[in-house]
Protein backbone atom coordinates (compact mmCIF):
# COMPACT_ATOMS: atom_id res chain seq x y z
CA UNK A 1 0.00 0.00 0.00
CA UNK A 2 2.13 2.60 -1.03
CA UNK A 3 2.26 6.35 -2.26
CA UNK A 4 5.54 6.95 -4.54
CA UNK A 5 6.44 10.82 -6.15
CA UNK A 6 8.66 10.17 -9.51
CA UNK A 7 10.03 12.01 -12.15
CA UNK A 8 10.04 8.65 -14.62
CA UNK A 9 6.70 7.47 -16.30
CA UNK A 10 5.14 4.17 -14.78
CA UNK A 11 3.57 1.15 -16.35
CA UNK A 12 -0.09 0.59 -15.37
CA UNK A 13 0.31 -3.03 -16.50
CA UNK A 14 3.05 -3.21 -14.05
CA UNK A 15 2.16 -1.65 -10.66
CA UNK A 16 -1.23 -3.79 -11.12
CA UNK A 17 0.28 -7.22 -11.03
CA UNK A 18 -0.62 -9.24 -8.09
CA UNK A 19 -2.56 -5.77 -7.19
CA UNK A 20 -5.63 -6.32 -4.56
CA UNK A 21 -5.04 -10.31 -4.36
CA UNK A 22 -8.31 -11.15 -2.41
CA UNK A 23 -10.61 -8.38 -3.38
CA UNK A 24 -13.62 -8.80 -5.75
CA UNK A 25 -12.99 -5.19 -7.38
CA UNK A 26 -10.36 -3.21 -8.79
CA UNK A 27 -10.85 0.49 -9.49
CA UNK A 28 -7.94 2.88 -11.19
CA UNK A 29 -7.55 6.11 -12.64
CA UNK A 30 -4.92 6.98 -14.75
CA UNK A 31 -4.36 10.78 -16.06
CA UNK A 32 -2.92 11.61 -18.81
CA UNK A 33 -1.10 15.09 -19.82
CA UNK A 34 -3.99 16.77 -22.27
CA UNK A 35 -3.52 19.53 -24.88
CA UNK A 36 -6.44 21.60 -24.52
CA UNK A 37 -5.28 24.90 -26.28
CA UNK A 38 -3.15 23.06 -29.12
CA UNK A 39 -0.69 25.23 -27.67
CA UNK A 40 0.97 23.25 -25.41
CA UNK A 41 3.85 20.77 -25.67
CA UNK A 42 4.49 19.58 -22.08
CA UNK A 43 3.55 20.28 -18.30
CA UNK A 44 5.82 21.17 -15.95
CA UNK A 45 4.97 20.02 -12.38
CA UNK A 46 6.78 21.34 -9.35
CA UNK A 47 5.90 19.38 -5.82
CA UNK A 48 7.21 20.03 -2.07
CA UNK A 49 9.42 17.35 -1.49
CA UNK A 50 9.42 15.83 1.94
CA UNK A 51 5.39 17.23 2.60
CA UNK A 52 3.92 14.91 -0.61
CA UNK A 53 5.17 11.47 -0.10
CA UNK A 54 4.09 12.05 4.10
CA UNK A 55 0.71 13.79 2.80
CA UNK A 56 0.07 10.71 0.10
CA UNK A 57 1.36 8.06 2.43
CA UNK A 58 -1.10 9.82 5.28
CA UNK A 59 -4.17 10.09 3.05
CA UNK A 60 -3.98 6.78 1.19
CA UNK A 61 -4.06 5.28 4.68
CA UNK A 62 -7.08 7.08 5.74
CA UNK A 63 -8.96 6.07 2.73
CA UNK A 64 -8.22 2.82 3.51
CA UNK A 65 -9.57 3.28 6.87
CA UNK A 66 -12.68 4.68 5.76
CA UNK A 67 -13.61 2.64 2.88
CA UNK A 68 -12.00 -0.73 4.04
CA UNK A 69 -9.71 -1.62 0.90
CA UNK A 70 -7.82 -3.98 0.86
CA UNK A 71 -4.86 -2.71 -1.31
CA UNK A 72 -4.46 0.83 -2.54
CA UNK A 73 -1.70 2.85 -5.04
CA UNK A 74 -1.35 6.21 -5.11
CA UNK A 75 1.73 7.18 -7.98
CA UNK A 76 2.43 10.95 -8.85
CA UNK A 77 5.35 12.22 -11.42
CA UNK A 78 6.68 15.44 -11.17
CA UNK A 79 9.43 17.37 -13.68
CA UNK A 80 8.83 18.07 -17.75
CA UNK A 81 5.49 15.31 -19.21
CA UNK A 82 5.09 15.57 -22.38
CA UNK A 83 1.68 15.58 -24.04
CA UNK A 84 0.06 12.42 -23.78
CA UNK A 85 2.14 10.67 -21.03
CA UNK A 86 1.00 9.74 -17.61
CA UNK A 87 0.76 11.76 -15.34
CA UNK A 88 -0.68 10.12 -12.33
CA UNK A 89 -2.02 7.00 -11.37
CA UNK A 90 -4.49 5.32 -8.23
CA UNK A 91 -5.74 2.19 -7.83
CA UNK A 92 -7.94 0.73 -4.69
CA UNK A 93 -9.02 -2.83 -4.28
CA UNK A 94 -12.43 -3.83 -2.18
CA UNK A 95 -14.48 -6.78 -1.53
CA UNK A 96 -17.36 -4.89 -3.17
CA UNK A 97 -17.30 -2.32 -6.21
CA UNK A 98 -18.97 0.88 -4.60
CA UNK A 99 -16.48 0.81 -1.51
CA UNK A 100 -13.88 0.39 -4.23
CA UNK A 101 -15.03 3.10 -6.65
CA UNK A 102 -15.93 5.73 -3.97
CA UNK A 103 -12.74 5.22 -2.82
CA UNK A 104 -10.71 6.07 -6.19
CA UNK A 105 -12.61 9.05 -7.09
CA UNK A 106 -12.23 10.18 -3.33
CA UNK A 107 -8.57 10.22 -4.00
CA UNK A 108 -8.56 12.13 -6.83
CA UNK A 109 -10.86 14.85 -5.12
CA UNK A 110 -8.35 15.16 -2.51
CA UNK A 111 -5.14 14.80 -5.13
CA UNK A 112 -6.34 17.79 -7.00
CA UNK A 113 -6.55 19.87 -4.69
CA UNK A 114 -4.98 19.55 -1.36
CA UNK A 115 -1.79 17.37 -2.68
CA UNK A 116 1.67 20.16 -3.04
CA UNK A 117 1.87 19.66 -6.56
CA UNK A 118 1.96 22.09 -9.02
CA UNK A 119 1.46 22.33 -12.84
CA UNK A 120 2.71 24.73 -15.33
CA UNK A 121 2.15 24.54 -19.37
CA UNK A 122 4.41 24.90 -21.70
CA UNK A 123 4.58 26.14 -25.05
CA UNK A 124 6.66 25.74 -27.64
CA UNK A 125 8.24 29.04 -26.73
CA UNK A 126 9.09 27.60 -23.51
CA UNK A 127 7.62 27.99 -19.83
CA UNK A 128 3.81 29.40 -19.95
CA UNK A 129 1.29 30.22 -17.27
CA UNK A 130 0.78 28.56 -13.87
CA UNK A 131 -2.48 26.14 -14.18
CA UNK A 132 -4.91 27.99 -11.99
CA UNK A 133 -7.06 26.18 -9.62
CA UNK A 134 -10.55 25.29 -10.64
CA UNK A 135 -13.61 25.74 -8.50
CA UNK A 136 -15.21 22.83 -9.59
CA UNK A 137 -12.30 21.10 -7.83
CA UNK A 138 -12.57 22.72 -4.65
CA UNK A 139 -16.45 22.07 -4.88
CA UNK A 140 -15.92 18.43 -5.49
CA UNK A 141 -13.91 17.82 -2.20
CA UNK A 142 -17.26 18.69 -0.13
CA UNK A 143 -19.08 15.72 -1.15
CA UNK A 144 -17.08 13.68 1.16
CA UNK B 1 13.63 31.50 16.52
CA UNK B 2 15.23 30.63 13.11
CA UNK B 3 12.76 29.41 10.36
CA UNK B 4 12.97 27.83 7.28
CA UNK B 5 10.40 29.72 4.56
CA UNK B 6 9.84 27.77 1.37
CA UNK B 7 8.29 29.23 -1.76
CA UNK B 8 6.87 26.69 -4.61
CA UNK B 9 5.39 27.95 -8.34
CA UNK B 10 4.47 31.89 -8.76
CA UNK B 11 5.24 32.48 -5.31
CA UNK B 12 8.94 30.81 -5.22
CA UNK B 13 9.13 33.13 -8.94
CA UNK B 14 7.76 36.80 -7.63
CA UNK B 15 10.33 36.34 -4.41
CA UNK B 16 13.14 35.02 -6.53
CA UNK B 17 14.29 32.03 -4.49
CA UNK B 18 12.90 28.74 -3.08
CA UNK B 19 13.97 29.19 -0.10
CA UNK B 20 15.15 31.10 2.91
CA UNK B 21 16.23 30.86 6.26
CA UNK B 22 14.69 34.24 8.47
CA UNK B 23 14.90 35.23 12.30
CA UNK B 24 11.65 36.00 13.42
CA UNK B 25 9.46 35.71 16.57
CA UNK B 26 6.26 36.16 14.47
CA UNK B 27 3.92 34.20 16.64
CA UNK B 28 1.04 32.86 13.68
CA UNK B 29 1.28 32.57 10.07
CA UNK B 30 -0.15 35.76 10.07
CA UNK B 31 2.27 38.00 11.61
CA UNK B 32 5.27 36.04 9.69
CA UNK B 33 3.48 36.81 6.20
CA UNK B 34 3.62 40.75 7.66
CA UNK B 35 6.86 40.60 8.56
CA UNK B 36 7.87 39.49 5.11
CA UNK B 37 5.64 41.73 3.25
CA UNK B 38 7.58 44.57 5.18
CA UNK B 39 11.22 43.06 4.09
CA UNK B 40 11.20 43.96 0.37
CA UNK B 41 8.84 44.51 -3.04
CA UNK B 42 9.05 41.02 -4.02
CA UNK B 43 8.16 39.86 -0.68
CA UNK B 44 5.06 42.09 -0.79
CA UNK B 45 4.73 40.94 -4.34
CA UNK B 46 4.37 37.55 -3.62
CA UNK B 47 1.77 38.23 -0.77
CA UNK B 48 -0.24 40.87 -2.88
CA UNK B 49 -3.59 38.84 -2.81
CA UNK B 50 -3.55 36.25 0.70
CA UNK B 51 -6.81 34.65 -1.15
CA UNK B 52 -4.44 32.94 -3.94
CA UNK B 53 -1.86 31.81 -1.27
CA UNK B 54 -1.78 29.00 1.13
CA UNK B 55 0.65 27.57 3.60
CA UNK B 56 2.03 24.66 5.27
CA UNK B 57 3.94 24.79 8.80
CA UNK B 58 6.13 21.66 9.26
CA UNK B 59 4.43 20.28 5.83
CA UNK B 60 1.26 20.00 7.47
CA UNK B 61 -1.93 22.28 5.97
CA UNK B 62 -2.19 25.13 7.87
CA UNK B 63 -4.37 28.47 7.49
CA UNK B 64 -3.19 31.99 8.25
CA UNK B 65 -4.13 31.78 12.37
CA UNK B 66 -1.78 28.49 12.90
CA UNK B 67 0.77 29.07 15.88
CA UNK B 68 4.37 29.13 14.93
CA UNK B 69 5.02 28.04 18.34
CA UNK B 70 7.35 25.13 17.63
CA UNK B 71 7.52 25.27 14.44
CA UNK B 72 10.70 24.82 11.97
CA UNK B 73 9.49 25.03 8.30
CA UNK B 74 7.03 27.44 6.72
CA UNK B 75 5.97 26.81 3.37
CA UNK B 76 3.58 29.07 1.05
CA UNK B 77 2.52 27.99 -2.40
CA UNK B 78 -0.78 28.78 -4.64
CA UNK B 79 -3.78 26.78 -4.89
CA UNK B 80 -2.41 23.27 -5.59
CA UNK B 81 -3.20 21.31 -9.11
CA UNK B 82 -2.14 17.86 -8.52
CA UNK B 83 -4.10 14.85 -9.99
CA UNK C 1 -14.95 0.85 -28.55
CA UNK C 2 -15.36 -2.71 -28.38
CA UNK C 3 -17.66 -5.04 -26.29
CA UNK C 4 -15.98 -8.58 -25.90
CA UNK C 5 -17.34 -12.04 -24.32
CA UNK C 6 -14.68 -14.77 -24.12
CA UNK C 7 -14.05 -17.82 -22.18
CA UNK C 8 -10.16 -17.04 -22.04
CA UNK C 9 -8.45 -14.46 -19.41
CA UNK C 10 -7.50 -10.78 -20.47
CA UNK C 11 -4.69 -9.40 -19.55
CA UNK C 12 -5.81 -5.75 -18.21
CA UNK C 13 -2.31 -4.06 -19.00
CA UNK C 14 -2.56 -5.68 -22.46
CA UNK C 15 -5.94 -4.06 -23.24
CA UNK C 16 -4.99 -0.66 -21.75
CA UNK C 17 -2.47 -0.22 -24.33
CA UNK C 18 -3.03 2.92 -26.54
CA UNK C 19 -6.30 3.20 -24.80
CA UNK C 20 -7.78 6.96 -24.54
CA UNK C 21 -4.96 8.22 -26.76
CA UNK C 22 -5.90 12.33 -26.38
CA UNK C 23 -7.97 11.77 -23.54
CA UNK C 24 -7.06 13.32 -20.57
CA UNK C 25 -8.86 10.59 -18.28
CA UNK C 26 -8.70 6.72 -18.10
CA UNK C 27 -11.16 5.19 -15.47
CA UNK C 28 -10.67 0.87 -15.32
CA UNK C 29 -12.84 -1.52 -12.98
CA UNK C 30 -11.78 -4.99 -13.05
CA UNK C 31 -13.87 -7.85 -10.97
CA UNK C 32 -11.89 -11.13 -9.48
CA UNK C 33 -13.57 -14.48 -8.47
CA UNK C 34 -13.92 -14.06 -4.79
CA UNK C 35 -14.73 -16.68 -2.17
CA UNK C 36 -16.80 -14.98 0.70
CA UNK C 37 -17.69 -18.34 2.37
CA UNK C 38 -14.21 -20.41 1.97
CA UNK C 39 -16.48 -23.11 0.53
CA UNK C 40 -15.58 -21.97 -3.13
CA UNK C 41 -13.31 -23.36 -5.60
CA UNK C 42 -14.81 -21.86 -8.73
CA UNK C 43 -17.62 -19.94 -10.82
CA UNK C 44 -19.69 -20.91 -13.63
CA UNK C 45 -20.88 -18.10 -15.84
CA UNK C 46 -23.66 -18.87 -18.02
CA UNK C 47 -24.42 -15.94 -20.56
CA UNK C 48 -27.31 -15.83 -23.63
CA UNK C 49 -25.17 -15.82 -26.76
CA UNK C 50 -26.23 -13.53 -29.23
CA UNK C 51 -28.42 -11.31 -26.94
CA UNK C 52 -24.80 -11.01 -24.92
CA UNK C 53 -22.67 -9.62 -27.67
CA UNK C 54 -25.45 -7.20 -28.98
CA UNK C 55 -26.57 -6.11 -25.73
CA UNK C 56 -23.00 -5.30 -24.55
CA UNK C 57 -22.39 -3.21 -27.79
CA UNK C 58 -25.27 -0.98 -27.70
CA UNK C 59 -25.20 -0.28 -24.17
CA UNK C 60 -21.49 0.92 -24.23
CA UNK C 61 -22.19 2.58 -27.09
CA UNK C 62 -24.97 4.81 -25.24
CA UNK C 63 -22.75 5.20 -22.56
CA UNK C 64 -20.39 6.49 -24.61
CA UNK C 65 -22.79 8.93 -26.24
CA UNK C 66 -24.23 9.75 -22.44
CA UNK C 67 -21.21 10.62 -20.72
CA UNK C 68 -19.32 11.75 -23.93
CA UNK C 69 -16.54 9.36 -23.70
CA UNK C 70 -13.32 9.13 -25.91
CA UNK C 71 -13.02 5.45 -25.49
CA UNK C 72 -14.35 2.75 -23.78
CA UNK C 73 -14.15 -1.32 -24.14
CA UNK C 74 -15.79 -4.20 -22.11
CA UNK C 75 -14.31 -7.63 -21.55
CA UNK C 76 -16.50 -10.00 -19.45
CA UNK C 77 -15.63 -14.11 -19.51
CA UNK C 78 -18.15 -16.80 -19.19
CA UNK C 79 -17.29 -20.49 -18.25
CA UNK C 80 -15.43 -22.12 -15.04
CA UNK C 81 -13.54 -19.25 -13.16
CA UNK C 82 -10.96 -20.42 -10.33
CA UNK C 83 -11.00 -18.05 -7.14
CA UNK C 84 -9.35 -15.10 -7.69
CA UNK C 85 -9.48 -15.03 -11.53
CA UNK C 86 -10.70 -12.12 -13.20
CA UNK C 87 -14.03 -11.98 -14.02
CA UNK C 88 -14.49 -8.89 -16.41
CA UNK C 89 -13.34 -5.70 -16.97
CA UNK C 90 -14.95 -2.22 -17.90
CA UNK C 91 -12.75 0.58 -19.02
CA UNK C 92 -13.95 4.42 -20.08
CA UNK C 93 -11.71 7.68 -21.36
CA UNK C 94 -12.58 11.12 -21.49
CA UNK C 95 -11.46 14.41 -21.31
CA UNK C 96 -12.49 14.80 -17.37
CA UNK C 97 -12.07 12.84 -14.58
CA UNK C 98 -16.27 12.85 -13.50
CA UNK C 99 -17.53 11.75 -17.17
CA UNK C 100 -14.84 8.57 -17.24
CA UNK C 101 -15.90 7.77 -13.17
CA UNK C 102 -19.24 8.12 -13.78
CA UNK C 103 -19.40 6.37 -17.01
CA UNK C 104 -17.34 3.26 -15.63
CA UNK C 105 -19.86 3.40 -12.70
CA UNK C 106 -22.95 3.21 -15.27
CA UNK C 107 -21.54 0.14 -16.94
CA UNK C 108 -21.03 -1.66 -13.97
CA UNK C 109 -24.15 -1.01 -12.83
CA UNK C 110 -26.15 -2.25 -15.77
CA UNK C 111 -23.86 -5.11 -16.08
CA UNK C 112 -24.69 -6.41 -12.68
CA UNK C 113 -28.69 -6.39 -13.36
CA UNK C 114 -29.27 -6.20 -17.20
CA UNK C 115 -26.69 -8.23 -18.94
CA UNK C 116 -27.41 -11.76 -19.70
CA UNK C 117 -24.54 -13.55 -17.19
CA UNK C 118 -26.17 -15.55 -14.51
CA UNK C 119 -23.35 -17.36 -11.90
CA UNK C 120 -23.24 -20.87 -10.16
CA UNK C 121 -20.82 -21.10 -7.23
CA UNK C 122 -19.07 -24.77 -7.55
CA UNK C 123 -17.44 -26.34 -4.32
CA UNK C 124 -15.33 -28.73 -3.29
CA UNK C 125 -18.07 -31.34 -3.94
CA UNK C 126 -19.23 -30.02 -7.26
CA UNK C 127 -22.43 -27.65 -8.71
CA UNK C 128 -23.48 -25.56 -6.08
CA UNK C 129 -26.29 -23.05 -5.63
CA UNK C 130 -26.97 -20.19 -8.76
CA UNK C 131 -26.07 -16.77 -7.36
CA UNK C 132 -29.05 -14.73 -6.48
CA UNK C 133 -29.60 -11.46 -7.60
CA UNK C 134 -29.04 -8.36 -4.89
CA UNK C 135 -31.69 -5.77 -4.19
CA UNK C 136 -29.18 -3.61 -3.99
CA UNK C 137 -27.78 -4.40 -7.80
CA UNK C 138 -31.08 -3.68 -8.32
CA UNK C 139 -31.19 -0.14 -6.67
CA UNK C 140 -28.18 0.89 -7.74
CA UNK C 141 -29.95 1.61 -11.32
CA UNK C 142 -32.07 3.92 -10.26
CA UNK C 143 -29.21 6.51 -9.81
CA UNK C 144 -28.75 7.06 -13.37
CA UNK D 1 -46.74 -19.33 -35.61
CA UNK D 2 -43.11 -21.27 -34.85
CA UNK D 3 -40.99 -19.54 -31.70
CA UNK D 4 -37.56 -20.82 -30.35
CA UNK D 5 -37.69 -20.35 -26.59
CA UNK D 6 -34.86 -20.84 -24.99
CA UNK D 7 -34.17 -20.85 -21.08
CA UNK D 8 -31.12 -20.13 -19.05
CA UNK D 9 -29.65 -21.29 -15.43
CA UNK D 10 -31.73 -22.62 -13.17
CA UNK D 11 -35.02 -22.12 -15.19
CA UNK D 12 -33.02 -24.38 -17.86
CA UNK D 13 -32.16 -26.99 -15.27
CA UNK D 14 -35.99 -27.42 -14.01
CA UNK D 15 -37.17 -27.44 -18.07
CA UNK D 16 -34.53 -29.98 -18.43
CA UNK D 17 -33.73 -28.43 -21.74
CA UNK D 18 -31.96 -25.46 -23.05
CA UNK D 19 -34.52 -24.84 -25.78
CA UNK D 20 -37.58 -26.15 -27.83
CA UNK D 21 -39.07 -25.21 -30.85
CA UNK D 22 -42.72 -24.77 -30.42
CA UNK D 23 -46.03 -24.13 -32.53
CA UNK D 24 -48.69 -21.74 -30.35
CA UNK D 25 -50.80 -18.79 -30.98
CA UNK D 26 -49.87 -16.51 -28.00
CA UNK D 27 -50.20 -12.96 -28.44
CA UNK D 28 -47.98 -11.96 -25.46
CA UNK D 29 -45.30 -13.13 -23.36
CA UNK D 30 -48.05 -13.83 -20.68
CA UNK D 31 -50.29 -15.70 -22.75
CA UNK D 32 -46.75 -18.11 -23.65
CA UNK D 33 -46.25 -18.77 -20.35
CA UNK D 34 -49.87 -19.92 -19.71
CA UNK D 35 -49.34 -22.43 -22.27
CA UNK D 36 -46.26 -23.80 -20.93
CA UNK D 37 -46.95 -24.04 -17.98
CA UNK D 38 -49.94 -26.12 -19.38
CA UNK D 39 -47.47 -28.50 -20.97
CA UNK D 40 -46.10 -30.52 -18.30
CA UNK D 41 -44.61 -30.26 -14.54
CA UNK D 42 -41.20 -29.58 -15.48
CA UNK D 43 -42.38 -26.45 -17.16
CA UNK D 44 -45.05 -25.71 -14.50
CA UNK D 45 -42.24 -25.44 -11.33
CA UNK D 46 -40.17 -23.70 -13.75
CA UNK D 47 -42.78 -20.86 -14.04
CA UNK D 48 -44.17 -21.43 -10.45
CA UNK D 49 -42.63 -18.01 -9.47
CA UNK D 50 -43.05 -15.52 -11.94
CA UNK D 51 -41.68 -12.61 -10.02
CA UNK D 52 -38.03 -15.04 -10.03
CA UNK D 53 -38.38 -14.40 -13.79
CA UNK D 54 -37.14 -12.31 -16.27
CA UNK D 55 -37.73 -12.32 -20.07
CA UNK D 56 -36.30 -11.82 -23.80
CA UNK D 57 -37.96 -11.40 -26.81
CA UNK D 58 -35.63 -11.59 -29.76
CA UNK D 59 -32.94 -10.63 -27.32
CA UNK D 60 -34.54 -7.94 -26.15
CA UNK D 61 -35.07 -7.46 -22.19
CA UNK D 62 -39.05 -7.30 -23.02
CA UNK D 63 -41.95 -7.60 -19.91
CA UNK D 64 -44.85 -10.47 -19.45
CA UNK D 65 -47.26 -8.16 -21.67
CA UNK D 66 -44.99 -7.82 -24.59
CA UNK D 67 -46.68 -8.88 -28.13
CA UNK D 68 -44.94 -11.65 -29.91
CA UNK D 69 -46.69 -10.02 -33.19
CA UNK D 70 -43.19 -11.32 -35.28
CA UNK D 71 -41.23 -12.36 -32.47
CA UNK D 72 -38.86 -15.47 -33.75
CA UNK D 73 -37.31 -15.97 -30.18
CA UNK D 74 -38.15 -16.03 -26.45
CA UNK D 75 -36.16 -16.26 -23.73
CA UNK D 76 -36.68 -17.34 -20.23
CA UNK D 77 -34.44 -16.91 -17.31
CA UNK D 78 -33.82 -15.67 -13.51
CA UNK D 79 -32.28 -12.28 -12.53
CA UNK D 80 -29.12 -11.22 -14.04
CA UNK D 81 -25.98 -11.44 -12.00
CA UNK D 82 -23.33 -10.18 -14.46
CA UNK D 83 -19.84 -8.23 -13.68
Amino acid sequence: MPARIQPQPFDLAAELRGFGQGAGAVVTFSGLVRDDTGQMTALEIEHYPGMTERALADFGAGAALRFGLADWLIIHRYGRLSVGEPIMMVATAARHRRAAFDAADYLMDWLKSRAPFWKREIGPDGEGEWVAAKDSDEAALDRW
Amino acid sequence: MKLDVLYFAWLRERIGQPRERIETDAETVRDLVAQLIARDDWHAAAFADMAAVRCAVDQQLADLDASLTGAREVAFFPPMTGG
